[in-house]
């Protein structure tokens, strides 16, 4: 693993323009998705995002994959930076990033066969002629572990773990330096996981890839991650590798979450000092450190300031944002 | 039947609603028919095709010497007709009918923002003198032998209308009570009065207590309008209505087939008139001005099987544009039967001789198709359409129909003559009625008049326009037959028009009714309801 | 109530098909396993297993063309295969409940959050309409929601998955039932509110002693639940026991792989072992073995005979050709 | 079958727009095997003729119209926003448009005015060219706002930011991975209004706007029918009974194409 | 709610506004007029006659005034005359609207009394004889054409059996029940027409809605069949079809013409064909301008009720 940066987020932020429904008709509010994530991507590493469920990791994975145009920021790929460009200019950089999406099938035009999917993507770059194309196909699938006489089937054909691998082969046609891979694997199987888990350690071998993954399940995100953020209301709050990470966690989140994983061991009982409560609604965020209702440890600067993502003090790697963490190492 | 009515009442069923009820402003049939219960015109051709007093004493002649020859201010032949109204002429709240009301009503009629339709029928008195409550002598400005014919005058309620009339002229077309009270009976002077009317459905009438003349057998008579005449039918079998008028009722054949079925519970008179269905020729379109061309179209259509088959008979051909009932009606001297061979050696001879799938050609590869328009939704002219198509295409004609919405039809298509070839459509007349605005070539309409006139054929022969105004101030009645055939002569010679047939109307009516006598022309049976009785 | 271990419900050979064009497709073959008064039993397994389905053959909710082939579902004495809609009715909501996966489709979006709990007393308790709100509000106050009474107002998009999946449980213990099936009541939800809910049912079992059928794919969740686990394979169990002998002494070659390709945060493996292949679909399920196809250990006859049940204790039991009881 | 009227006609030796004045309104016979209309033309040939004419009007209109719908709809749904909120005002001033004026201006048009070519002008098929048009220029909002909110639907669903995801063009998107999945809405859209469009031309015809005599049309033969029923009831009951069964037939038609195109339907 | 309204209304009013140019436009556009039309119905009408009462009936002007001093007049109150009936527009349109309510109201009421619980039925037993048979029925209800269909319900009723009168609408002095008599063929032709579509969008929304998740959730709660389709089912199932029948609303303001027709019930589908033709402006505008915001009024009222059904919908956006 070398150090250069091929992903690099200052400041990112991301807000949409909704119409809710408040006491006097229509309001318009704004929702603030993703708030000022600073954050590098080095190559070749897998970066673990986590965190519950509209936390704003998809958002997050979307603006990097270039879906979403960020608020505010800069968003830097590959040196080249990014906000602000055209959909036409950004289409050269598309070859550096792809996304894997959660659902696979969803994700993929149940109208068009394989072959159509894979070859969309050099059809839309003018790359090869069309026998190359059908050729370079058949070697991608290969590549996903999928027979080539798969091209001429449409996608409702395959099984979820199938599906999944033909998603994986469309994100690698352009041959991207960046995969951004959003839940791959929570739709599936364990026992297909492990399959896609395996595929996608293996592709980053084969073709030196570097991993966004995002993930609220922190067993996989164990077993595949070299580091790791989690995420909580649209902040970073903790990114550590994940050696330290679930060695030493230092957020009170953190440490909630490591704890509610249930882990295989037969022992029928209550949990016990769980984490209380829901995630509040980003619409209307609590003031101060947005975990602060749900935290046992929370106190007046809690409430009233927004902790910066700083190292700690014995890890300057291990980034943390909350008011206490000094006690809480 | 289960709505059968009590039997003094009558019900009748009729196709259009009357849209207004001012009986001298726009005319509508539906109109004048219902109007002809309740009002009177001040004179009316009846059933002989005589022009007879209806709200006058004596028709005023020159014979008996109520109307007199005299010249105008500005020195130009002028005609002076006396009227008396009848002495117990009362209008529906018993106010006695005056020559007030009549000075009224010639107001009402000259004006220019009244809304009066044919106001010329108006102009031409260019003096009113009132003798007495009951009679009054009109000036004429010109002399024309219906000096005498005020068809389409009706005496209005000058105690009613006048304060409306004079508070604003402009609006009084919209206020008149006619419409805003059409159930006041001082508005009505005839043998019935409204008391109820529902647009578009129904109106009852009910006897005018004030009437002067014999007293009408029902009390009541309802006036229904059922658009569609199968449905009229249904009604008329189910009891919902005891009669059929015949001025607006079934189509003919619809009548024919009627009469097969039910001619035992029902009588049913056929009367053909003034309806002359005819095709006007546009004789600017080079084809049809060859005089040729046009004899083997009226040779190649055989008007007389159609008669026989399609209407059974009931509807006369048309030779010319008059009637074979009126007087001045002569013999023809050409008659066109049916005759495809000479049809074809016409056409032949007018150069129309390449025959290419079955359709002619002349020598430069032009093919003998011609447009015949007529208005849409009239199944009658849609039936004759696709026989007399069928018919010319036998000697090789190509005939390609197309048809309009009326209001379009009548409102662009024949008066800017956006008809290419023929347009086929019927004018009304009343009898004796000069074809000046047919005919004359000064009413050919072009954008310089305004398209104004009806001469839609674009005919302009000079001894017609002659003829035309000879005919009309030829006050001898013998005299002016020699000048009607020599009209006729032209018509038929010179074929400006494809005369068709004399449309008849049907009326079908219970056994049991008696003394309803058709007219045929624009006056309707109505204003002879008197004479109408339930006879078992 | 009942006491602890009775066996409650007991479920023998069932099998479970669904007409198709092709015939009846059978998906779940002879089935068996009871229920005990406060105990509950995991049925884990993969997707299309047919957890759900034997979960609803329970209460004879099959969807349209699902058949009940043959066995037997004893419920207290009682046989509910061939009792009547009427008495399953009665059975149904006040003797067994169920909740389910997905708890904003499970809840009817156009209904009050309290009168859906309530209405489980209406048709049961026959009770009032203000008394069954009351109880349906003390229902909502036992499952951890906070401020129930004005909560039961609300419609249930307007509370989260966490809060969702809380009224389906009050919904579904409002009458005291003597068995829960809880089919994959946590897969929709965060790890931290699945915790919640965990406790939640733990805290619920205690109290009213019920028995719980508890659906999962997750051995983790299933570790903290179950007292006794079975694992599905094909529309069969292949292997059942007490929770600590299949989590630690699996012996069956699937649940074995099922448990090591399970990433876990308490080991590190560099590379998962994984299952190669897929499992079969009902109707082209092969001869003999059903998991012999992607089994490592599996020998010739494997393909060819349906393997002999061998029961390794009083508990526990499995299906295999390679396993021999000791 | 209808495409074998001219066949049929060579059969029976007789001829559709013959007319006969001497054999009106006979009841079915050997040689008239549904028995002849008002003016002695076979109802049987007249049947299989305004057959093709309607059915092939009906189709040509409602895939017109759905081609418009189509186009309009997708855009709408596909660019959202003002674009969106701008055509489906318009789809809604449409929808409110007195059609009886519409139709009336339209077919008063003077088409040779437009510069159409003299030749189609006089041709016998401009009156079905123009129901074409009517119907197209009215028809295509219900498909406008059906496949409007299909595209809002379908332009979530995941593969089209994949299909972003590899840089494709607004255009590619729309055409290659919407379209397609707007098939069966768009289908069973035509399927249902080529009915519609059958009964409407029967409307049409009765204003003049119609299929123009002696063309025969389900529709106007049944218009024509309507002041007959009580002297020759079966005159409306043929065409009436072939509207109503190829409603039916392209309703189930319609549920057929829908399955064969859908490839997860045999899943 | 009360913002809602507002905009709603302010939206609607700009659409009125153009609607009424736009109509206003087309019958102006209109090829040839009323008063041509006299012509050919009176001989003794001149050209000249008609180029004045084309004056008098401001039908010489170029659109666009004509248009601006309607509007003026309009929004000062004045609706104007109808050229047609004489009379003031409301006038003649009241009546009218009243019978076309009646009649609509009552056939749209009907049918979908009847669709409702046929509908339902159907989606509950799907692919049975009933359903199929509800199916034709819809089939059939939408390609019989209404005149054949009123004409034979009157042969049925008033020819052969006289129970019911044939058309036309009771005299002012008829007791309610003879009233009654005459709506009840014109409304049954409309339902008949309208109840199996209507029956067909219930049975796909039924159908739809007993695929979900909480139909189980019913079940298990040991709901009978009965109550899971008529209080689970049919709450949810009557979201979209509230909608689609709250459009059929509008429609009961634009009347039935050939219905009316047959009928001679006079109503607005009569009316605006009569004024449309008769290029009465001044009615034909406002009964067309009635009719579209009634279709305003139809869409808006579906909103609410959508909002009313669906809780999840606050009007105008719907939550996540
Ligand atoms: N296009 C959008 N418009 C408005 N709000 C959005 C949009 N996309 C996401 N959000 C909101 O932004 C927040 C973050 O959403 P996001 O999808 O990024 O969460 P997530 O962490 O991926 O959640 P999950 O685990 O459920 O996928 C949520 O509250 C969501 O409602
Ligand atoms: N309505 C149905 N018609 C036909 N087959 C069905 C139907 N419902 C389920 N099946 C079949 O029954 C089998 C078992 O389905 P079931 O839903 O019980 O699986 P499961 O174990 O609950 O899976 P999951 O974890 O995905 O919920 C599946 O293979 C499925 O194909
Ligand atoms: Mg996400
Ligand atoms: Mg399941």
């Amino acid at each position: 693993m070398n150090n250069v940066t091929i992903v690099d987020m200052q400041h990112l932020c991301k807000t949409f323009k909704l119409k809710v429904a408040g006491s006097s008709g229509l309001e318009n509010r704004e929702l603030q998705a993703v708030s000022d994530v600073t954050l590098k991507i080095s190559k070749g590493e897998i970066l673990a995002l986590v965190g519950e469920s509209g936390c704003g990791k998809t958002t997050l994975g979307r603006m990097l994959a270039l879906f979403y145009q960020p608020t505010s920021g800069t968003l830097c790929i590959d040196g080249q930076d990014v906000i602000g460009l055209k959909r036409k200019q950004l289409k050269p950089i598309r070859r550096q990033v792809q996304m894997i999406f959660q659902d696979p099938v969803a994700s993929l035009n149940p109208r068009h066969t394989v072959e159509a999917i894979l070859t969309e993507p050099m059809k839309i770059f003018s790359l090869y002629d069309s026998r190359q194309r059908a050729g370079k196909a058949a070697d991608l699938l290969a590549a996903v572990g999928l027979p080539p006489s798969d091209l001429k089937k449409y996608p409702h054909e395959f099984s979820g773990g199938q599906r999944q691998r033909i998603s994986i082969a469309r994100a690698l046609v352009l041959n991207p330096a960046f995969i951004v891979a959003d839940e791959p694997v929570s739709a599936l199987d364990v026992s297909v996981q492990s399959q896609i888990l395996n595929l996608m350690m293996d592709l980053r071998e084969e073709f030196q890839l570097t991993y966004l993954f995002i993930s609220h399940d922190l067993a996989v995100v164990h077993h595949l991650a070299d580091r790791i953020a989690v995420m909580y209301l649209g902040r970073i709050i903790e990114v550590a590798s994940k050696h330290d990470l679930f060695n030493n966690p230092v957020h009170p989140y953190t440490k909630a979450l490591l704890r509610s994983v249930p882990s295989i061991t037969p022992n029928k009982q209550r949990i016990g000092r769980i984490l209380q409560g829901d995630p509040p609604s980003p619409l209307y965020p609590p003031g101060g450190c947005a975990f602060n209702p749900r935290c046992p440890h929370a106190s007046e600067i809690c409430r009233g300031s927004l902790p910066a993502l700083e190292p700690t003090a014995t890890d300057p790697l291990h980034l943390v944002s909350c008011h206490a963490k000094e006690q809480l190492v | 039947q289960a709505y059968a009515q009590d039997p003094k009442t009558l019900q009748i069923g009729i196709t259009q609603y009357p849209a207004n009820l001012h009986p001298n402003i726009e005319s509508m049939v539906a109109k004048s028919y219902t109007l002809g219960f309740v009002q009177r015109p001040i004179t009316a051709f009846d059933a002989a095709w005589k022009l007879v007093c209806l709200e006058c004493e004596t028709l005023p002649t020159i014979e008996n010497g109520m109307a007199i020859l005299e010249k105008t201010p500005e020195g130009a032949d002028g005609i002076a007709v006396t009227f008396s109204i009848p002495k117990d002429a009362f209008w529906g709240d018993g106010t006695p009918i005056t020559t007030s009301d009549v000075e009224f009503t010639f107001e009402v009629g000259k004006h220019p923002l009244s809304g009066t339709t044919a106001i010329e029928t108006y102009r031409r008195i260019y003096r009113i003198d009132v003798h007495d409550d009951k009679r009054f002598t009109l000036h004429q400005d010109r002399r024309t032998f219906n000096y005498n014919q005020f068809n389409a005058v009706t005496i209005l309620p000058d105690h009613l209308e006048r304060p409306i009339f004079e508070k604003q002229p402009a609006e009084y077309k919209n206020r008149t009570l006619y419409d805003s009270d059409s159930t006041n009976p001082g508005l009505y002077s005839g043998p019935y009065r409204i008391v109820e009317a529902v647009r578009g459905s129904f109106i009852l009438l009910e006897r005018n207590v004030y009437w002067r003349g014999k007293k009408p057998y029902f009390d009541k008579i309802i006036i229904r309008s059922i658009e569609n005449t199968s449905a009229m039918e249904a009604n008329l079998l189910s009891g919902n209505i005891d009669m059929i008028a015949g001025e607006l009722g079934l189509q003919l054949d619809q009548g024919i087939a009627f009469e097969k079925r039910h001619g035992d519970r029902f009588n049913v008179i056929y009367k053909s008139g003034l309806h002359y269905e005819h095709i006007d020729l546009n004789l600017q379109n080079p084809i049809l001005a060859d005089l040729r061309v046009r004899q083997a179209l009226l040779y190649g259509i055989d008007r007389a099987t159609i008669s026989d088959q399609l209407f059974h008979g009931r509807q006369p051909v048309a030779n010319s544009m008059i009637s074979p009932h009126d007087r001045t009606y002569t013999k023809q001297p050409i008659i066109y039967a049916y005759n495809p061979e000479k049809a074809a050696s016409l056409l032949d001879e007018a150069g129309w001789s390449i025959l290419r799938k079955g359709i002619r050609h002349n020598d430069q590869g032009q093919s003998l198709r011609l447009e015949l328009m007529s208005t849409a939704g009239d199944k009658t002219r849609e039936l004759v359409q696709q026989v007399l198509q069928s018919q010319l295409r036998q000697i090789g004609v190509d005939i390609r129909i197309k048809n309009e919405a009326p209001r379009v039809f009548f409102g662009q298509t024949t008066r800017e003559r956006k008809f290419t070839a023929m347009a086929m459509y019927a004018w009304v007349s009343s009898p004796e009625l000069v074809p000046r605005t047919t005919l004359h070539s000064t009413q050919i309409p072009v954008p310089e008049n305004n398209f104004s006139g009806q001469n839609y054929s674009t005919i302009s022969i000079p001894e017609l326009d002659n003829l035309i105004d000879q005919v009309e101030s030829e006050l001898d009645p013998d005299k002016r037959l020699p000048l009607w055939e020599k009209i006729q002569q032209i018509y038929t010679r010179e074929i400006p028009v494809i005369p068709l047939f004399f449309r008849a109307n049907t009326y079908i009516l219970p056994k049991w009714l008696h003394g309803l006598e058709p007219t045929g022309h624009l006056d309707p049976s109505t204003l002879w309801v008197e004479n109408w009785s339930r006879v078992q | 109530m009942s006491s602890v271990d009775e066996t409650i419900l007991s479920v023998s050979n069932l099998s479970i098909g669904f007409e198709t064009d092709e015939g009846l497709i059978p998906v779940i073959e002879e089935v068996s396993f009871d229920l005990h008064t406060g105990r509950t039993l995991a049925l884990v397994g993969e997707s299309g297993c047919g957890k759900s389905v034997t979960a609803f053959a329970l209460l004879k909710l099959l969807p349209p063309f699902g058949r009940i082939i043959s066995g037997s579902i004893k419920f207290r004495g009682q046989e509910l295969v061939d009792s009547t809609e009427s008495e399953i009715q009665a059975i149904r909501g006040d003797r067994i409940s169920m909740i389910f996966q997905e708890p904003m489709s499970a809840l009817n979006p156009v209904f009050t959050i309290g009168s859906q709990v309530a209405e489980s007393l209406l048709l049961h308790r026959h009770l009032d309409k203000k008394m069954a709100w009351q109880q349906a509000v003390e229902m909502l106050v036992a499952v951890g929601i906070p401020d129930a009474a004005q909560r039961a107002k609300n419609y249930p998009h307007q509370l989260s998955g966490g809060m969702r999946q809380r009224v389906m449980i009050a919904m579904a213990l409002s009458c005291e039932p003597d068995i829960l099936i809880a089919d994959e009541p946590t897969t929709a939800l965060d790890v931290t509110i699945q915790a919640q809910i965990l406790d939640l049912m733990h805290d619920l079992q205690e109290r009213f002693g019920t028995a719980i059928l508890f659906i999962s794919h997750d051995f983790g969740v299933v570790s903290r639940m179950a007292d006794y686990i079975a694992v599905m394979y094909a529309g069969k169990i292949i292997e059942r026991g007490d929770a600590g002998e299949i989590l630690t002494g699996a012996r069956h070659p699937y649940t074995c792989a099922l448990l090591a390709t399970t990433p876990r945060i308490d080991a590190s493996v560099t590379r998962l072992p994984a299952i190669s292949g897929r499992v079969p679909a009902p109707g082209q399920r092969p001869a003999g073995c059903y998991f012999q196809p992607r089994c490592p250990n599996a020998s010739d006859h494997c393909g060819e005979q349906r393997p002999p049940p061998v029961d390794l204790s009083v508990t526990h039991q499995l299906i295999c050709h390679e396993v021999v009881s000791e | 079958m209808v495409m074998l009227a001219p066949a049929i006609e060579k059969l029976l030796g007789l001829n559709a727009n013959m007319v006969d004045l001497f054999n009106r309104m006979q009841p079915a016979s050997d040689t008239h095997v549904f028995g002849t209309d008002e003016l002695g033309r076979d109802v049987l040939l007249r049947l299989l003729y305004g057959g093709q004419v309607s059915l092939f009007t009906g189709l040509t209109a409602a895939c017109v119209a759905a081609t418009i719908g189509t186009v309009i709809g997708l855009t709408a749904g596909y660019f959202g926003g003002r674009l969106d909120a701008i055509l489906m005002r318009i789809t809604d001033g449409v929808i409110s448009l007195p059609l009886l004026p519409l139709l009336i201006v339209l077919a008063a048009l003077d088409l040779e005015k437009i510069g159409l070519p003299d030749e189609l002008v006089n041709s016998e098929e401009v009156s079905f060219y123009r129901i074409v048009i009517i119907v197209a220029l009215v028809g295509w909002t219900t498909v406008a706002r059906l496949v409007r909110g299909a595209t809002l639907s379908i332009k979530e669903r995941e593969f089209i930011m994949a299909a972003e995801g590899v840089g494709a063009g607004h255009l590619h998107i729309m055409f290659n991975h919407i379209l397609p999945n707007l098939i069966s809405t768009i289908i069973v859209a035509v399927t249902l209004s080529v009915g519609n469009v059958i009964l409407l031309e029967s409307v049409l015809s009765f204003l003049g706007l119609g299929i123009q005599p002696p063309m025969p049309s389900w529709g106007n033969m049944l218009t024509n029918a309507q002041a007959l029923i009580w002297e020759a009831p079966q005159l409306a009951f043929y065409p009436g009974m072939l509207i109503f069964i190829t409603v039916i037939c392209f309703n189930f038609l319609g549920d057929g194409l829908q399955d064969a195109l859908d490839p997860r339907a045999e899943y | 709610m009360k913002g809602f309204l507002l905009t709603r209304g302010a939206q609607a009013l700009l659409v009125i506004l153009i609607m009424s140019f736009v109509i206003y436009s087309l019958i102006g556009l209109m090829p040839g007029d009323p008063i041509d039309q006299m012509i050919s119905a009176d001989p003794n009408m001149t050209s000249a006659d008609a180029t004045r009462l084309r004056a008098l009936y401001g039908l010489d002007l170029p659109i666009h005034q004509r248009y601006w001093n309607w509007l003026s007049a309009a929004l000062s109150g004045d609706l104007g005359y109808s050229r047609l009936f004489a009379k003031p527009v409301l006038e003649v349109l009241l009546p009218a609207l009243k019978n076309s309510v009646m009649l609509l109201g009552l056939a749209l009421f009907m049918s979908i009394c009847i669709a409702i619980p046929i509908g339902t039925l159907a989606a509950s037993k799907p692919r049975s004889v009933f359903d199929y048979g509800v199916n034709l029925f819809a089939f059939a209800g939408i390609s019989i054409p209404s005149f054949w269909l009123a004409l034979m319900l009157i042969i049925l009723f008033s020819v052969i059996l006289g129970v019911l009168p044939a058309g036309g609408i009771a005299q002012s002095d008829a007791g309610f029940w003879e009233s009654m008599k005459y709506l009840i063929l014109p409304a049954a032709t409309l339902t008949i027409a309208s109840v199996g579509g209507h029956a067909r969008y219930v049975r796909a929304a039924m159908l739809e809605v007993l695929r979900q998740d909480y139909i189980r959730t019913a079940r298990a709660k040991g709901a009978g069949a009965m109550r899971v389709v008529w209080r689970h089912a049919l709450r949810n199932a009557m979201i979209p079809v509230v909608t689609i029948m709250a459009l059929d609303f509008g429609t009961l303001f634009s009347g039935a013409l050939i219905t009316e027709t047959i009928y001679s019930w006079p109503g607005m589908g009569k009316l605006i064909f009569d004024s449309v033709m008769g290029n009465d402006c001044n009615l034909a505008l406002i009964a067309l301008l009635f009719a579209t915001t009634l279709t305003l009024v139809g869409s808006l009222l579906a909103d609410i009720c959508y909002a009313w059904l669906d809780p999840r919908i606050t009007l105008g956006v719907s939550e996540q």
